[in-house]
């Protein structure tokens, strides 16, 4: 295949290293150091290396600073923008104005109602809250009757539409709990506080491996009867897989809304291809659970599930 | 003539620590009224009340026969008494011409700030007190310890309306400089303020006194017209009478 | 009659001979404004579209909007006191505006006013409870902080059940409120965010006040020592308190700026930012004990930031080492800014 | 030969009559331990689980992580500095140990080790950076607050390719070292974990340092005025390294005792913590500018944060206002804290 | 026998501010070394030099006929050399006994700090300077500048080894205090230390001094063994000759 056009450890960031002349900037909304957006970030330099497309990712949480990230690439005149669009209200302008300028945009993620109206050229991914909604009819299919949704960033978007998509989904009652991801104690703390407080959640819902862990030994901790979903996978929470403690695993497969989006752009500019006929192209929700975790644990080692 | 302050039987506390009891005093135009007293005796306590700074606890307090309590050191301006206190009272880190005037800004018609004014006045009045600085835009933090006493007797002198209040403005200046508050002192009460000092030295307190206060460990030792005692009384007095004599004694012992 | 026989001389024989470029860093931004320069220069050569016009717009818009605040909040850090809740009341005005317009279906104009009134009551609050209890600033702008994040988030949920308000394009009075607040400009072909303007206007009269009216002399006397400038007449409460609202004020100026601009606002927003603007302000001069500082440097020290931000975007370095980048590059232009003061504070006594 | 005529006399007519009362409340951190008694009683009622021995388990585990960094910060900033960069130090620290023991396959023991050199390293150099620039603390630590967080991130995707380092629980002396670090012990039937004992063990530590020792004094000193401190000869730059590298060796321990525990270690965790702990010093009773606090008086404002924050778990508060109830909990404690220390005040003099 | 403390030509620049330049003078064991000058005129300059906090720019510097250049004032700490700052410092939110022994921390054998100690020989070492303080564990910052005085110079005696320096140690004293001061300084010499003593009052300065260094704008005015010079002609000196006369006869002046 064509890979090794590009051998540096770091990925196709450096856009002068890459052999072609396309430049594609990856801007999402994702915080940095958040393990979702970490592997969009490697599936779109993946996609790099082996395409030989210069990507830079760039991620920023506040819409306004997302915006000036757009506005960024369009004066550095990028050959393609990738964007997730959390607030599409607020990127508007700045996306309308990469199209005016004549900047092949795809949209990744979330924002897909507005994408096409944005003027961009396709959507790849799947919007968060449908992702939540099947992770709420599994939970609810396994028996469960009351849900915990934790929260580990407040006011993160991305996150909420999970739970809102969550409470649709499992139509019976979910609350949620807000954690600081940055302090695992504390995160573990206020789950087994809520259990020990609510004997009747039997399911949490966690958005990030690091909070299943911690749900789970808060789970030990509080003795209560509950079990843990959890969005995206790590070594640990692959093992809890096996060993039970953990139910499933949401897998969004969203080093795909980072690979495909760069494939999608660098076929544009060969040939003028385009996919999806303006439909969403979905990536997920599929999901990882006793049955199949074997043949996934290894991807999730390398930061590819 | 109603006296310019007249204080009776005030009193002050910090927390649990009586700093001030019963203590009274008049301060009438055209005379100087001195406190002096040991160290803790109460003296600055008792001109911070003057001052606004503190409020009493007990007893009446008047100014000019009225009855009185000042909310704020703005409002004894207001009344016009100026103070100069112990601690000098400077912002260290602000030029010498805007400490000078800080909280009597002069302004230009559109209201801004009139710094070539302030400037030059600033010069003026610290070159009068015999203290010529290299530059008057110099952080006062900068200054000796007399120079920035300087500064802070020149502003009140200027500011000063009707009572000039001046706490230890002595204690750390060279013999010049001290002769010139002295001076300027002296030509306030004659101007017609009347003037409260404190000082430590009766070298510098009897020449130009006309009341004298003493205070010891918060409470009134004495009152006495200048007519009624002496400079060698004065200065025994000081030091708590008969001790003092002791120490002389053994001062000059050990000398031999 | 003078007393004194020495009028100052022209030259003190005690001042040893200034040297020409000490006399050229008398100004206290100096030090800032040459980190500005360095930064400038390095993204300038590293990179090709960094000093194009298109770049500049980019790398000023960005520094503009942390700008307006870190000069607010520098003057308030010159007036010895800090706001923490500055990043959120961003938010907060925002949400206001957005909230009363969107749902109440308020023109924008009445909603802006609102919120302003909104804003200046907080402002006030904050320097009230400050003054009242005697508490350091640090800890009670940290309770409205937390409490402001709080409504931030329970507000909007409570209204939209989502975590952010849109919608604000098909409010009456958008387009003119959006004129003044969120339009652009044109300069060689390449638009400019009216935010810039907002900038330089706000960092010029806030620097008239400081340096030239007696309220700016409060500023740094409050700062310096409160208890002495109280002591000489200088109303202290009165002037914290007009500090405290200025900074929201400024908060809703970038606020308004947002919302009309966004047309949408997030409950999280402005989180955090609080300490960039300190850092702006301590960057740009300004002490964090109080008492010193300088409306412009702070301006120069958001430039400095604006430009790293974007700066290292267009190098198209790994973003992942971007805190890191940042993290040096501060201290870098830290370090310039103190060698250079030192100096200037050397030739100033 | 003795001069004075009047010996001290036991009775001081100086003093009004001390009340019962105000004799109590003489020492610093009593008004810190009422907020927590506030807080305490107030949870207890509302809820049910609070009171509970699982209850207590909970939030003690919470505040003691919390604790043994507010301690640490205490220290330094009695001793006049701040240290941002305390938050991702846990986070970095973590990060080698894992590091080294899940990719070099070293033993847990000897990669503890090297974390605790490298954190020991990272708190001397930023005592060094301050005092050699004469920069800010608060400036400084900043810079290595950054830096320390695009380390944390970029090495860790470097060499894990993910944003998380996993994996511990099958490294070489897992087992002992979680023992010291990460065991749990048992009283009535429920487990506590051990930090909650590093934490009681930390606290008692340093406030035997500050209260009983010479390097405590110097604290008090340095922080309270360093150019003074100086001048009666006590070593100001040494000391004030010290006290970096007690706050990097608290980091250290935290962030062991979160890898061995979690077995797993966030490249972006402990990011923002810096001020929590911050604030629980101030809450118990440090003060920002140095000079004045205590450690005892720290780990009480870590206890009140803790059990605030599971505490309106327990209550079950929606979650959407958690921030607000947080900031309304703390500014109330912190002035009943504050109208005690006033009193206190008053009768130490 | 070789002088505790000599210095020859010595000179100190604060950027472009030249404080000293040029000044000589010898610290001999068992003599106090005055030292009188203006407001500003390098006094203090010169001591923070003698005393580790400043380091000379120029000439040199001997401590028992040994070339020096402390490195800091635990450095001359070390080389038996005790200081009291005119800004005192004191670190105002410590207590009392804890400010008396900072530096110098008394400990018990298992390496803590002896608090009994430490509180009753400060205790001790005040009241035998005639202050006679509440509570030895109160904040110096509560304390009155005079008591604040104290307690620096107290620390200074009690730890003071060969060479005592003191920056106008009597300007915020008392007479009681300030006459107990100067019998320490007496009773030192006759204990064989050096003693520097800067004040700007002639009264005090002429009893217990044998050398007087006059200092004007950063120079040496003159250097006078007490046997060349009466406290007329010192006084005069002091406030730069002819000037005083002037303001003298004004201030009487104005009296009449
Ligand atoms: N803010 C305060 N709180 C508590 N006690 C105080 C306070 N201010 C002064 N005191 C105490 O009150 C007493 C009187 O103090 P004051 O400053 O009035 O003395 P003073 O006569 O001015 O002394 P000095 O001559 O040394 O300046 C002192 O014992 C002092 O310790
Ligand atoms: N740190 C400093 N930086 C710049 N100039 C200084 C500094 N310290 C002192 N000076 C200047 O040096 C000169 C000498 O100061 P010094 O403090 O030695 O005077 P002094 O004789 O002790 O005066 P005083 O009797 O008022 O205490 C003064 O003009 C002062 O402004
Ligand atoms: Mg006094
Ligand atoms: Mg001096």
């Amino acid at each position: 295949g064509p890979t090794g056009t590009n051998t540096q450890n770091t990925g196709g960031n450096n856009s002068s290293q890459a052999s072609g002349d396309l430049k594609v900037s990856v801007i999402t909304h994702g915080t940095a150091g958040d393990a979702f957006w970490s592997v969009v970030k490697v599936g779109a330099e993946d996609a790099g290396k082996q395409l030989g497309v210069g990507v830079t990712y760039n991620s920023d949480g506040d819409p306004g600073a997302q915006a000036k990230l757009i506005d960024n690439a369009v004066s550095q005149k990028v050959g393609g923008i990738v964007v997730s669009m959390a607030n599409p209200d607020a990127l508007k302008t700045s996306v309308e104005n990469a199209v005016k300028a004549g900047i092949p945009v795809i949209t990744i993620n979330s924002g897909s109602a507005k994408s096409a109206e944005f003027g961009a050229m396709a959507h790849v991914g799947q919007e968060e809250t449908i992702a939540g909604e099947e992770a709420g009819e599994k939970l609810k299919a396994a028996g469960k009757t009351k849900l915990l949704c934790v929260i580990h960033e407040a006011g993160n978007s991305g996150l909420n539409q999970r739970c809102d998509g969550a409470r649709s989904g499992f139509g019976g009652a979910v609350e949620n709990l807000q954690v600081d991801i940055s302090n695992p104690t504390d995160i573990e703390a206020r789950i087994r506080a809520k259990l020990q407080s609510d004997a009747s959640v039997d399911g949490v819902l966690a958005l990030n491996p690091q909070v299943a862990v911690n749900a789970a030994s808060a789970i030990k901790g509080a003795s209560s009867k509950a079990q843990v979903a959890t969005f995206d996978l790590n070594a640990d929470v692959v093992s809890a897989i096996k060993a039970g403690e953990v139910l499933f695993a949401v897998d969004q497969q969203q080093y795909q809304q980072g690979y495909l989006p760069v494939v999608m752009l660098k076929l544009f500019k060969d040939n003028a291809n385009t996919l999806g006929g303006g439909k969403p192209v979905l990536t997920g929700p599929g999901f990882v659970d006793k049955t199949n975790v074997d043949k996934v644990a290894e991807y999730a080692k390398n930061g590819k599930r | 003539m109603t006296p310019l302050i007249e204080v009776e039987n005030i009193g002050k506390t910090y927390g649990s620590v009586i700093a001030l009891s019963d203590v009274s005093t008049v301060v009438n135009a055209g005379e100087v009224t001195c406190v002096l007293g040991d160290n803790g005796a109460g003296k600055s306590t008792l001109i911070k009340v003057l001052a606004g700074v503190h409020q009493h606890d007990r007893g009446s307090f008047r100014v000019e026969g009225e009855e009185i309590r000042f909310s704020s050191p703005r409002d004894a301006l207001d009344h016009g008494i100026a103070t100069v206190y112990q601690d000098l009272a400077v912002v260290p880190l602000m030029s010498v011409w805007r400490n000078f005037f800080l909280g009597s800004e002069p302004t230009t018609k559109f209201g801004f700030l009139d710094r070539r004014k302030g400037r030059e006045i600033t010069r003026k009045a610290l070159s009068d007190m015999g203290i010529d600085l290299r530059d008057v835009e110099q952080p006062v933090g900068t200054l000796s310890g007399g120079e920035r006493q300087c500064v802070a007797i020149a502003r009140a002198v200027h500011f000063g309306a009707k009572v000039l209040i001046l706490d230890e403005p002595t204690a750390a200046l060279g013999v010049k400089q001290a002769g010139v508050v002295l001076k300027y002192v002296a030509q306030a009460r004659d101007r017609g303020l009347g003037v409260v000092l404190i000082t430590h030295n009766p070298h510098h307190a009897y020449p130009v006194a006309d009341r004298f206060l003493l205070l010891k460990r918060g409470r009134a030792l004495g009152s006495y017209e200048k007519s009624e005692i002496g400079i060698g009384e004065l200065t025994k007095q000081m030091a708590g009478g008969a001790e003092l004599e002791a120490l002389e004694h053994e001062l000059r012992g050990v000398q031999a | 009659m003078t007393v004194t026989a020495t009028a100052p001389p022209a030259a003190d024989e005690r001042l040893g001979k200034p040297r020409a470029l000490d006399q050229l860093v008398k100004r206290p931004e100096i030090g800032a404004m040459l980190g500005a320069l360095l930064v400038f220069l390095f993204f300038s050569v590293v990179t090709e579209q960094f000093l194009s016009v298109g770049g500049a717009a980019t790398w000023l818009d960005d520094a503009s909007m942390l700008g307006i605040m870190a000069v607010a909040v520098a003057l308030l850090m010159i007036g010895g006191e800090f706001d923490l809740s500055a990043g959120v009341m961003t938010a907060s005005t925002a949400l206001v505006t957005a909230l009363l317009a969107t749902r109440l279906g308020l023109n924008v104009w009445l909603s802006l006013l609102v919120s302003l009134a909104f804003a200046l009551a907080v402002g006030a609050l904050n320097g009230w409870l400050v003054m009242r209890t005697g508490l350091p600033s640090f800890i009670v702008t940290l309770g409205s902080f937390l409490a402001l994040q709080g409504l931030n988030l329970g507000v909007t949920r409570l209204v939209t059940g989502s975590v952010q308000v849109s919608g604000m394009r098909e409010t009456a009075g958008y387009e003119s409120a959006g004129f003044l607040f969120a339009s652009t400009f044109q300069i060689g072909g390449t638009s400019f965010f009216v935010s810039i303007i907002w900038w330089v206007l706000f960092t010029v009269v806030a620097s008239v006040v400081l340096l030239r009216t007696r309220f700016g002399n409060w500023i740094f006397a409050v700062g310096g020592a409160a208890q002495n400038a109280r002591s000489v007449g200088v109303p202290v409460v009165r002037s914290k308190i007009l500090l405290f609202m200025t900074t929201a004020f400024a908060a809703w100026l970038v606020g308004s700026i947002n919302i009309l601009r966004y047309a949408s606002v997030q409950a999280n927003q402005g989180i955090g930012e609080e300490f960039k603007y300190i850092i702006a302000a301590v960057i740009g001069g300004c002490l964090l004990t109080g008492g010193f500082g300088s409306a412009v440097g702070a301006a120069i020290g958001a430039l400095i930031f604006g430009m790293a931000r974007q700066g290292i975007v267009y190098a198209g370095w790994n973003s992942d080492w971007f805190q890191l980048f940042l993290g040096v590059m501060l201290l870098a232009a830290v370090l310039v800014n103190n060698v250079l003061r030192r100096r200037a504070e050397r030739v100033r006594r």
